[in-house]
């Protein structure tokens, strides 16, 4: 309905590669990055900012990892937890290691000792195909969160065994730790997830996407053709892990601000990360967002939500309405949709770019 | 050379100082082994019969231990509670076949996957909201499940075994035999082994789909049960099981998903390993390696043998 | 500007050399190729033409000598006419589709010294027919594709003459000179081209057009349509036909806008919505065959979808048109409309691909108020022009402000028009064509000695308005008893234009008054009968039901009314009319297998009718042999009851009208 | 006859291309090829016909190395070929089609067919993560490829389609499509007119002749359709329960006893 595409013709391949070849889309995408940069930060309130916000933007992460696996190259995980956890602890070693290099910086790194970790845990799915290597992925899930546990050296020798995230700071600004401001955090972890996402966009939209994907659709094919199966998945297996470690490491500083780990990353955080692509939409990277903001903020929104329209609600009930209600709406959403959220945005893209015809 | 000799060659020098230890070990690990195999028998029953992978097992045996022992806090006597008990798990077999495999036949393999997870979530949640979240104690006396436990001196020691460990092998071997008659012998087991094979072939014996899903899955509800009570006797009853059902999983795959014995060799072999792995080799890194020993060891079948121990092996052709 | 920077140029390369110049970097040309759209500069197609012509010249091609252009709307082809004019040597485009015959008349008849065509297939069909070309000396292709195996000696693609021109240009001064002298002798009293005419009737005729005059024309309407460098055309109909050459290649180089090239035939309603056109022409079925499909997709649209639609499309018939023309409209209206826009005009006009057409032209046959008014409602401008290629197009078209479905408009810039006695229309206009190639004879038929060129239509000038109306060609036109002008298509169309009427055929020449034969639109009125809860059970029933007479009836004198107030058309009002009791058929010869009425087959098959409807009788009998769908023969008996109608006095002046009124 | 052509001296038109030799293939104890010897020389369209179950496909994917035979050697430019992974055969320069169709689903027309040029593209992680730069300058070189051949096909209205939603025939366009971006030197054709209708076979049969006319593509193809094999094809070898029973030009594999029975079906 908004669409007036007439006119819009591609004279050069560069533009009609684009990933917003129209020219509404675009601006729809600005729109919004202008809103979560400025709008928010200027008009939410902190409570907004640190409970929905962050947990929303950081699962957006780790879901765009996950996808990148499982939607994209057809691999099922149940590891997802335990890689960001491999990312929060790196993070915590690097910056107790070396305070003085800016923690941003070993957020980012922290993403690559998980990244080496996941290639690990992925050599088996060469040989090991659908079910059986979400049970590869569990071998890694418990393996990991043992050694969170058993080796101290880990948390430092600390005997809550937690992560305690120190004050850092960019330009003598407070960035993690007690006394960094949420809107702080919410920028780093914002500039962190934009950009990202558009490197994620960009590996989908080229030749390696197009491997994983066909590896995904038709594995034999692939191969007859020249993908060499064992590299594209592992390479899939790196990007999905380092996404999910930078999630993590961004978890504990800029979300958690430190805390027991080993339930923040246990195989419950897994199936939500999973619930999370599966409700957004396999193999589409605005499904992640979707997912991510569907799960991360329904509790919130249960826990604050009712209570507020006059429904009083005990914490623990309002957990196993959750539990309920996410329960239903996975079975839901698959029995209306099996391809998530994306897939109903994109229908209802494909009305607006025909109206008023139906197709 | 002092750590190879830790980890190559003390375990076993201990298993011949101790043999009563190792007898007990073993025991122990034949003993859950027993449960996972019941739980893994659970997956298999309805992977033949509905090619859905049930994730919620594991939590239908918590939910139906959790039923159970419910019931009789609100006062009713334990004969009748587990009739209700078993009644709640049929209703839940029907429940789950109308409202998630009736809609979503026909759907990819992953997608039904992913919808035994939404059950598992409800089930849990329904839990929670009506028991409360809280372990509870296992009504075992009133079921007339024995305890304590029987000494047996040997190998210059003596071996203990719990009497409801040694009732639980029992009522489980019970059990298969009950269904291995029930597939072999009965028209409707026979049907369901149809469907495992193809769902026409089901279709003709002149059996609906959706009947043979519902009779499956009470069938795993049953299954279920049993494994509930029998765990919920051992330890408590409590969503923490939920975890260890997972351990289902690796069973699984040395067992082969479509293979009933497999199931039970598997859960015996996992059982047995990981609690040898454990008492023998988990003191060197610190103990806990149960929590993840069993998936290493599946992951090592694995890779010689991706189909499973009981699978047959896929010719792939294009 | 335009027009004097125009004048200055008279011949066509000289136009592309000044818009080389002048807008060097602006597009000229699109081609939607490998996935996108290849873009060319002026300057870039300047240089290539002149390549291009310097190879023609070493392929032996001389002035005044002609080349065939073959194949579908294709730059180098475009570019095969611009080279062909620079040595003043004469394209003669010919339709892609012509069958072999027809095409080996054309190429034989203009003596075509070389082609230039699109793939395989045209050269297959013009090897087919080579020994009736002897002047033909080779062939240039567009597509090497399936050309591999041929023999080359005849045979060059276009890529490899356009390499050599520019290899043999560049180092040489000399050759660039002769060829910049090869332009300048070019002199607007050339031949700039020749069209031919597919025509109606026996062999169709060469119209050759001056460079001078087809540029004297295209400035005219350039002006009159604001036409500017800014514009974009869509170049989809055959490049043979006058329509093609003048809208998009004529005015295209001297307004200087962009010509883009649909990727193929399949394609073009695609490449229509990616480019966007400003300007747009397209014949009456075209938009006809639009609008139905619009209607039938929406039929799948959703309830409310649909509501809506065809709620604001009411909305668009009471103001679209009154606020296109500028008219005063009520504040309400305005705001209705505007959410109209954004709910349903503008988006259905971006899924056509109309949303930036400035001006949309339509011509060729009549068409109907209600799809003209519809197109016009939803805010596009659309407009019709009256025009042949013996004109060089124009010789009327409607500007802003007067336009209206049942006229032509006033006469186009510089152009004169008279009216015989017998009412048919001659004119003289700017680009008005030299004369038939090598056909004295037929040039002399059509061009009187005093210069006036015959249309062949005939028509008449609305009073006051200075409308042209064309009422029907004039060899049809006859006349009353009374002497009163009776033009048959021209009443049978206003009748037609009723959605409930499917066919007429109206009688009259040589009789008292006028009558006529009406078939009913079966989907139309079988909807007037559910709503009114009308309920029958045949065809036969339902046309001879009295409550669709009177419906038809009204139809009509509605247009007895509209002919009353046309001067000489008054006489042609309807006395009296009948309902057919079957569909017209192609099956049973009543219509051309074109869907065309076989006037004087279906008088003497229904002569009692014809009888019943001057004799005064009320209703008569008729049994006709009909065809079934399955082939079946048999035989339909009917009672058809017969209607006089009212008729209007005519507003005076026309003496003869007075007579049958 | 059987020289086989040098590899590191290219191979001219004529020469041996592939030779496969005294190949046997069984699955457990099912033999599905036995000893079979036959060769595809450079630039000719070689049929492998036979009745249902006589081995063609197996043979096929003998060729592309997805299947390794017990016995026999397969001799490849001049080179014996090693057991090795499918990748390899690739990478050597074999494209094929594959009997019920294998497009990936999930990507539209112009993807399917870019990724036919995975192995022509290498440029690294880094770029791809920016898709700027030498990616995009790839990228692009390749898109003109690519149109080429959607062009060649005329296959322009369905360029941006899911190949899910595309009819069978045309599908099987955009998999020959897939195939051809690769470039390949020998181009396994698996039933490519299997299911398609008489003008969808005339189109691909032109395609097919069409390819190997401008890309002098060496192809071999198996085909049920006889008359199509008759029209397409320079040499033909018969298959029949995995044994080779016939070769030779259509002409003399037509006229040959053992081929009339295997296709009337008289037991032996």
């Amino acid at each position: 309905m908004f669409y007036r595409e007439a006119g819009q013709y591609k004279t050069s391949y560069a533009s009609d590669m684009a990933v917003f070849p129209i020219r509404q889309d675009l601006i729809g995408v600005l729109l919004i990055l202008a809103v979560a940069y400025a709008a928010i930060p200027a008009f939410a309130s902190d409570f907004f900012i640190s409970s929905v916000m962050i947990p929303f933007l950081v699962f957006s992460l780790a879901a765009i990892g996950l996808n990148v696996l499982t939607g994209y190259t057809g691999l099922i995980s149940l590891g997802t937890g335990a890689f960001m956890g491999v990312g929060a602890y790196a993070c915590y070693k690097l910056t107790t290691i070396f305070p003085g290099v800016n923690i941003i910086v070993w957020i980012v790194v922290s993403g690559f000792f998980s990244a080496a970790v996941g290639v690990v845990f992925g050599i088996p799915s060469l040989r090991i195909k659908g079910f059986y290597l979400a049970v590869a992925t569990l071998a890694a899930q418990f393996f990991l969160q043992w050694c969170f546990v058993r080796i101290p050296w880990l948390y430092n020798y600390n005997a809550s065994g937690a992560i305690e995230v120190a004050q850092r700071t960019l330009f003598d600004i407070p960035i993690t730790g007690p006394r960094a401001t949420p809107e702080t955090r919410y920028f780093i972890l914002l500039t962190l997830v934009v950009v990202l996402t558009w490197f994620a966009s960009n590996l989908v939209h080229g030749r390696i996407g197009r491997a994983w994907m066909a590896v995904r659709d038709m594995d034999i094919a692939a191969e007859l053709m020249g993908i060499k199966l064992l590299d594209t998945k592992l390479l899939a297996f790196a990007v999905s892990s380092f996404y999910a470690g930078v999630a993590g490491a961004a978890m504990m500083f800029l979300w958690y601000g430190g805390g027991e780990a080993s339930d923040a990353f246990n195989i419950n955080q897994s199936f939500n990360i999973l619930f999370m692509i599966i409700i957004g939409g396999l193999g589409s990277l605005l499904g992640a967002f979707f997912g991510a903001a569907f799960i991360s903020t329904l509790p919130t929104i249960l826990k604050f939500g009712l209570p507020a329209i006059g429904i009083p609600l005990a914490g623990a009930t309002a957990e196993h309405l959750t539990h309920i209600l996410v329960g239903g709406l996975i079975i839901f959403f698959l029995i209306v949709e099996p391809h998530g959220l994306a897939r109903l945005w994109q229908i209802g893209k494909q009305k607006l770019r025909m109206w008023p015809f139906p197709y | 050379m002092d750590i190879l000799y830790k980890i190559l060659i003390d375990p076993f020098v201990q298993m011949g100082a101790a043999p009563d230890l190792l007898v007990q070990t073993v025991w122990e690990g034949l003993v859950s082994g027993v449960l996972y195999a019941l739980i893994a028998l659970g997956f298999v029953l309805i992977f033949k019969a509905s090619g859905v992978f049930n994730f919620a097992q594991g939590i239908m045996v918590v939910f139906a231990g959790l039923t159970l022992v419910g019931l009789h806090e609100m006062g009713l006597p334990a004969p009748i509670a587990l009739l209700v008990t078993l009644g709640v798990m049929f209703f839940i077999a029907v429940a789950v076949e109308r409202v998630v495999l009736r809609p979503l036949v026909n759907q990819p393999d992953i997608i039904l996957f992913m919808a035994t997870f939404g059950i598992t979530y409800l089930l849990i949640g329904f839990g929670e909201l009506i028991f409360g979240g809280n372990p509870k104690r296992m009504i075992t006396e009133e079921l007339y499940l024995p305890s304590g436990a029987i000494e047996w001196k040997a190998f210059g020691g003596f071996v203990q075994f719990q009497k409801i460990d040694v009732a639980a092998a029992v009522i489980a071997a019970l059990m298969i035999a009950v269904l291995a008659f029930f597939f072999q012998k009965t028209r409707i087991g026979r049907a369901l082994r149809a469907v495992a094979d193809s769902h026409k072939a089901a279709l003709s014996v002149g059996i609906s789909l959706n009947q043979i899903w519902v009779i499956v899955w009470f069938t795993a509800g049953i299954v279920a049960l049993v494994t509930g009570i029998m765990w919920g006797a051992r330890s408590d009853v409590s969503f923490a099981l939920q975890v260890i059902a997972l351990k289902a999983l690796p069973v699984l795959i040395l067992g082969g998903f479509t293979s009933v014995p497999g199931a039970i060799v598997g859960g015996l072999i996992i059982g047995i390993g990981e609690k040898i792995g454990e008492f023998y080799w988990g003191p060197l890194v610190g103990g806990g390696i149960e929590s993840w020993l069993a998936y290493f060891i599946a992951l090592g079948f694995l890779l010689f043998r991706p189909q499973g121990l009981f699978g047959e092996k896929i010719i792939e052709r294009i | 500007m335009a027009d004097t920077a125009a004048r200055r140029e008279d011949t066509f390369p000289k136009l592309l050399a000044r818009n080389a110049a002048l807008r060097g970097d602006r597009a000229a040309m699109r081609h939607k190729h490998l996935g996108i759209w290849q873009t060319w500069t002026w300057k870039e197609v300047d240089g290539i033409v002149r390549a291009y012509a310097h190879g023609l010249l070493q392929l032996g091609l001389r002035r005044g000598e002609t080349i065939a252009i073959v194949g579908s709307n294709r730059p180098k082809l475009y570019w095969s006419m611009l080279a062909a004019q620079c040595i003043g040597a004469i394209p003669v485009p010919v339709y892609a589709d012509a069958v072999a015959e027809e095409m080996a008349y054309v190429l034989e008849h203009a003596q075509v010294k070389l082609a230039a065509v699109e793939v395989q297939e045209q050269v297959d069909k013009i090897l087919s027919i080579s020994d009736r070309l002897p002047a033909l000396e080779g062939l240039l292709y567009d597509e090497e594709r399936g050309l591999r195996d041929y023999d080359h000696a005849r045979l060059h693609a276009i890529d490899g003459i356009v390499e050599d021109g520019r290899k043999a240009l560049a180092p040489v001064p000399a050759a660039r000179a002769a060829l910049d002298a090869a332009i300048a002798e070019g002199k607007g009293a050339d031949v700039s081209i020749i069209l031919y005419t597919s025509g109606t009737t026996g062999r169709s005729k060469g119209v050759v057009l001056s460079a001078e005059r087809s540029i004297a024309a295209a400035a005219d309407t350039v002006v009159f349509d604001r036409l500017d460098e800014t514009d974009e055309v869509l170049a989809y109909l055959p490049l043979a036909w006058v329509g093609d050459h003048y809208l998009n290649f004529a005015q295209g180089l001297v307004a200087g806008f962009c010509m883009s090239c649909p990727e193929s035939p399949e394609t073009v309603q695609q490449d229509l919505r990616e480019i966007g056109p400003t300007f747009y022409f397209a014949p009456p079925r075209v938009y006809e065959s639009l609008l139905t499909r619009v209607m039938i997709r929406m039929e799948d649209a959703g309830l409310l979808k649909r509501k809506m639609f065809h709620a604001f499309i009411d909305v668009a018939k009471r103001y679209g048109e009154k606020i296109l023309n500028g008219e005063s409209v009520p504040l309400s209206g305005r705001l209705l409309y505007a959410l109209g826009e954004l709910l349903v005009y503008g988006p259905l006009k971006n899924v056509l691909g109309f949303s930036r057409i400035r001006v949309g032209y339509t011509a060729g046959e009549a068409i109907g108020p209600e799809l003209f008014s519809f197109y016009r409602s939803l805010g596009l401008n659309l407009k019709q022009l009256y025009g042949q290629t013996e004109a060089f197009l124009y010789v009327t078209a409607q500007p802003d402000g007067q336009i209206r479905a049942d006229t032509v408009g006033p006469l186009a810039p510089n152009v004169e028009v008279k009216i015989t006695e017998a009412g048919e229309v001659l004119f003289k206009s700017p680009g008005m064509f030299l004369g038939y190639f090598r056909d004295e004879e037929r040039t002399a038929e059509t061009m009187t000695s005093d210069g006036w060129v015959k249309t062949g239509d005939a028509g008449f000038f609305e009073t006051g308005t200075g409308h042209l109306k064309i009422i029907d060609r004039a060899k049809d036109v006859g006349r009353l008893a009374t002497g009163a002008l009776f033009p048959p298509k021209y009443v049978e169309n206003k009748l037609k234009f009723f959605p409930n009427v499917k066919e007429v055929v109206a009688f009259g020449d040589g009789r008292d008054f006028v009558t006529c034969f009406v078939n009913i639109d079966i989907t139309a009125v079988g909807n007037w009968a559910e709503r009114n809860n009308v309920s029958y059970g045949s065809y036969q029933e339902l046309a001879a039901h009295p409550q669709v007479y009177e419906m038809i009836a009204s139809h009509v004198e509605e247009v007895n009314r509209s002919l009353a107030a046309e001067p000489m058309m008054g006489g042609a009002q309807i006395k009296r009319f009948l309902i057919l009791h079957k569909e017209l058929d192609a099956d049973d010869g009543e219509l051309t297998r074109t869907q065309k009425v076989r006037r004087g087959f279906i008088a003497e098959r229904y002569l009692p009718l014809i009888d019943a409807l001057y004799d005064g009788a009320t209703e008569a009998d008729i049994s006709t042999e009909v065809t079934f769908e399955d082939g079946r023969k048999g035989v339909i008996s009917a009672r058809v009851k017969i209607r006089d109608c009212r008729t209007w006095p005519v507003s005076a002046e026309t003496g003869a009208t007075e007579k049958a009124a | 006859m059987r020289a086989p052509g040098d590899g590191r001296q290219g191979i001219m038109a004529g020469d041996v291309l592939l030779a496969v030799e005294g190949v046997s293939l069984a699955f457990g104890g099912v033999k599905a090829i036995t000893d079979v010897s036959f060769d595809i020389r450079k630039g000719e369209i070689r049929a492998i016909i036979g009745p249902n179950g006589a081995g063609k496909t197996s043979m096929l994917n003998v060729i592309n190395g997805f299947y390794h035979p017990q016995q026999g050697r397969i001799t490849f430019k001049g080179e014996a070929r090693k057991r090795m992974r499918p990748y390899v055969a690739a990478s050597q320069g074999i494209a094929r089609t594959f009997q019920n169709v294998a497009l990936f689903k999930g990507m539209s027309t112009l993807d399917n067919i870019m990724a036919g040029r995975t192995l022509k593209m290498n440029k690294g992680f880094f770029w791809q993560c920016l898709r700027y730069g030498p990616a995009m300058r790839e990228e692009i070189e390749h898109r003109k490829f690519v149109e080429e051949i959607i062009d060649f096909l005329e296959i322009q209205a369905i360029r941006k389609t899911p190949v899910g939603k595309l009819p069978y025939g045309l599908q099987k366009r955009v998999e020959l499509g897939r195939a051809l971006a690769m470039e390949p030197e020998l181009l396994l054709l698996d039933e490519p007119m299997a299911g398609m209708n008489l003008e969808e076979k005339a189109d691909m049969s032109r395609f097919i002749l069409e390819v190997s006319a401008q890309y002098g593509t060496t192809i071999a193809l198996i085909e049920h359709d006889m008359g199509v094999v008759m029209d397409l094809s320079d040499r033909v070898v018969v298959l029949e329960y995995g044994r080779k029973i016939a070769d030779g030009t259509p002409a003399e594999v037509s006229a040959d006893q053992s081929v009339i029975d295997a296709y009337l079906g008289v037991p032996h």
